[in-house]
């Protein structure tokens, strides 16, 4: 099965401008407020970067890039790990897109995890990536199901980790901004793949 | 807002890093966007690189200990905060030797996910890296807490027996195991009399009265959990080496002593200690095996002073006395006479 | 009262000299009664010690710079005040060399007439003496005193140049000469946001509101002629350069700059500092030749910084980059590499 | 002639012992009021060890040693310096003692000059002891009468060197300490010769 990258860039983009207040709030309440930012920012350059590259870049390796290089926050370079092994995946196969995904956002959170040291319940975005990691074998749309759930998820939990673990129990009731990105990330992956 | 002799406004960092490596032209070279210092000389056998990096404001660490026999290189991060990622990732390309880098990295979440990031991308592109955690900070030892001790001022005991022990030649696990032994070897504490400079405020960042003292304070201006009144010196510094020496792990009975001023305290003061910590460690049985006095990680301007204890193992002493040519490491007992 | 960290009562000056002596006794030998300090080394060629001392608190000065290259001996008095004439009797005269033995003094009228004293005795003795004054304060010039312009933050400089010259093997009248060259080649000026801990009451000597500087301050918390509202740092240090050419003799076009703390002032500071005066005197079409950061003559623990220019004969160059193996001085150029 | 040393710093002790107040007095009003305490002391100690050392140092060196090692104050190692060359000149020669304490008298205020920096007129101790070292060759009794018409002008003198010279006017109408000291030392001089 092909996998447009570029379809999943631009839509990614659309939904971050689309998400921005509603992520900028969620951060309010548990962080510092610049989540909405640093994600609509992030995707703004990386297609910059992307059209600028004239095909030299994949869609995936702007994303690395821009992600790792340039956007601030304790998400910003956590999500380039992601989309840089997703990139490599990608690149690594000409044949199963679904699977090379998969490796990729698979490497990816193991990333995420060695550097970041969050585990599911820890009200990361790792609650929203684990599940849709696991999920990707049954289908693009699967795996935007399980972030999605795996997102609301982390409206009951506490954080443990990140900035928003200094402000205790007063987080509980909306769920973490990264992982709320996360979601979004692979419903626009399924999006683009026709699978929603 | 800013202290008083930083620029008139913009972040004081890039001046200064300008000016520090205009002043050491000859040990290293400075490269902007991103922010990241490498030393000029490395010692032939060396085959791993050594990167460090942190927030500004605890000047001379970590640049003042780029060149032979300490850290090839070293990424800055803004007054009391982590460097990006990038800069980690620039300083450590250029550092790599044959076998790899290591990362020394003070405990601190920010430090931890940015140099962790860092690592993640030279293994992308095939550079083995290997990280050695600074933790030292007794004050925050806590069940409680996954966070873990914080890394303070042993993180200079540590840079200099890692840089010693990589000019011999060791491999990359070699050393990220001996990095983990000397940090595990090793315990701090610090006190305050006055708080550091706030860089928002321009007044001091907590107030003290006259006579209080903040025991148990970190390098960038926490508070600690404690304020006391001031004992006298002597009996501060028993009571400090007191819980350090409980605080350490079984050990041997040689220690190395690291006696730091906070930034606003004075080389008068800070040899009057060393000459307290000298003879209270003699009084508890123990040798002092290797000394360092003067202010190397300071809390911006902060007045007080961190001791730090570390088991000096029988072939660690011989890496304390190499040279280390750096702009700001004092000359070793090996290269004088 | 006292320092924060000093003893908790009694002079704090020799407990400092017992750390000191501890931490670098593989380059300085202490003697008590009366205290004073010799290096353990010296260049073989070298045929005239040189003995310099004076207050306490002005640490690193002077012991720090005892070794190879620079001094032979020094004579610490208590906190601000001369040392007596005995202490610099027994420096001068482990420090004699076959030549004899220069003295370099600070220009105070305590420290003039304690080493005037011990240079009579030595007279008496057969050992030939002469004086180098260091008089470099442009905040002190005047017509209407005899006294002169004080002795700061050029002494360092002056104890390099001249440590290195006298390594060379060069006579006593030779370096005499040559001393009071570099003295008259330099002229210094501080300023100071924040006074130095009093000694006596434990608070700042001198008060200053916030934004208040101390414009031509002393190394000892003498206040200034003016205190001026605090410009911004690049304006301070353009004013600064100005004064200090306008004040200097004629010279040559190459210079040697020091940016010195006075003693609570960070590196981040200084270093930012020297980036403004290196980008200064280039805009004035003078070459930074020689330069040194960091805090070498403070006073105890002030806030503030002074500069210091040395107009840099092309003889000289090669004395400012020989090594100088002691406890303080940095690593020159020479050594590097 | 002969020329009893011991003599002398037996008088000198005692004149100081009864000069102590008047000196301290008068170094109250000029300085910081320890010139007594600075002048009597080291006298005591000096015989201390001139009878400590039974004959092994003379009573002039022991006075030079003591004044140069101990005594405190700018007036301290000054005399001491005036007591090290009195003590070297006596014991160079074993022929005319006024001549050779002359030349030593000489060579002391030479070294307190190149030391202190002061010229007559300072009003310093320099303004009793020049005169009296110019007096010398007539005698130890003209020497003593030079040495105290020098310390009686500094009565209307303003300090220019020393601690006096911060206080200004107010220092005049009595004479400098040490000027005083100076014309004390003399007298006892002039006296243990048999000369008054
Ligand atoms: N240790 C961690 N591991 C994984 N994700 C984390 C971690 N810490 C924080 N995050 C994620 O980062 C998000 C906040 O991102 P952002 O606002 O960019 O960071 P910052 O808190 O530095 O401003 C959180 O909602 C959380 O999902
Ligand atoms: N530069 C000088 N040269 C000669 N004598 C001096 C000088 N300065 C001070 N004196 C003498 O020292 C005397 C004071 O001595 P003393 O009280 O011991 O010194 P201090 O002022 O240090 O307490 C003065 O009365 C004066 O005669
Ligand atoms: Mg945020
Ligand atoms: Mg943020
Ligand atoms: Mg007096
Ligand atoms: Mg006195």
């Amino acid at each position: 099965m092909a996998f447009d990258q570029e379809a999943v860039l631009r839509r990614f983009a659309q939904a971050a401008e689309d998400a921005h207040a509603e992520l900028t709030e969620l951060d309010q309440r548990s962080g510092d407020g610049d989540f909405g930012d640093n994600l609509r920012g992030g995707l703004r350059d990386a297609v910059l970067r992307f059209e600028k590259g004239d095909g030299g870049v994949s869609a995936f390796g702007a994303l690395g890039e821009v992600f790792l290089d340039e956007v601030g926050g304790t998400s910003g370079p956590l999500l380039g790990l992601l989309f840089t092994e997703i990139a490599h995946a990608l690149d690594g196969t000409g044949t199963d897109a679904v699977a090379a995904f998969g490796e990729g956002a698979k490497a990816g959170l193991a990333a995420i995890q060695r550097v970041g040291e969050a585990q599911v319940g820890d009200r990361t975005l790792v609650d929203a990536l684990a599940p849709a990691v696991e999920a990707v074998p049954q289908g693009f749309a699967a795996a935007a199901r399980a972030a999605q759930e795996g997102a609301d998820r982390t409206a009951d939990l506490r954080a443990r980790r990140g900035r928003a673990s200094y402000v205790g129990e007063r987080v509980k009731g909306e769920p973490d901004p990264g992982a709320v990105g996360i979601a979004l990330f692979f419903r626009t992956v399924a999006e683009a793949a026709g699978q929603r | 807002m800013s202290l008083p002799f930083h620029p008139a406004d913009g972040d004081p960092v890039p001046p200064a890093l300008r000016g520090f490596a205009r002043a050491h032209a000859d040990l290293v070279e400075l490269h902007e966007k991103p922010a990241h210092l490498v030393a000029r000389h490395r010692a032939p056998a060396r085959r791993v690189g050594l990167v460090s990096g942190g927030g500004s404001g605890h000047e001379p660490l970590h640049a003042g200990f780029l060149g032979r026999g300490m850290l090839d290189a070293v990424a800055p991060g803004k007054v009391f905060a982590s460097p990006h990622n990038k800069q980690v990732l620039e300083a450590s390309r250029k550092a790599a030797g044959p076998a790899g880098v290591i990362h020394v990295v003070k405990n601190y979440t920010g430090d931890r996910i940015n140099f962790g990031i860092a690592a993640e991308r030279l293994r992308l592109e095939g550079i083995e890296v290997r990280r050695v955690l600074v933790d030292d900070d007794l004050a925050t030892e806590s069940d409680e807490t996954a966070t873990g001790r914080r890394g303070t001022g042993a993180t200079v005991v540590v840079e200099k027996l890692l840089g010693a022990a990589a000019d011999t030649g060791l491999g990359l696990d070699e050393l990220a195991a001996l990095g983990a032994e000397f940090a595990a070897a090793s315990r701090s504490l610090a006190v305050a009399s006055r708080a550091q400079t706030s860089m928002h405020t321009g007044r001091p960042a907590f107030d003290l009265e006259a006579g209080e003292l903040e025991y148990g304070v970190g390098i960038h201006g926490e508070r600690a959990q404690k304020t006391i009144d001031r004992p006298g010196t002597e009996e501060l510094v028993d009571r400090m080496l007191d819980e350090l020496v409980a605080g350490l792990p079984e050990g041997p009975e040689e220690v190395l002593a690291v006696v730091n001023g906070m930034g606003g305290t004075t080389l008068l003061e800070l040899y009057g200690l060393h000459d307290l910590v000298a003879a209270g460690l003699e009084r508890r049985g123990l040798t002092l095996a290797g000394e360092l006095v003067g202010t190397f990680v300071p809390a911006l301007d902060m007045a007080g002073f961190s001791l730090t204890l570390t088991w000096l193992q029988p072939e660690w002493k011989a890496w304390w006395a190499a040279p280390a040519v750096t702009p700001a490491f004092p000359r070793t007992v090996e290269e004088v006479a």
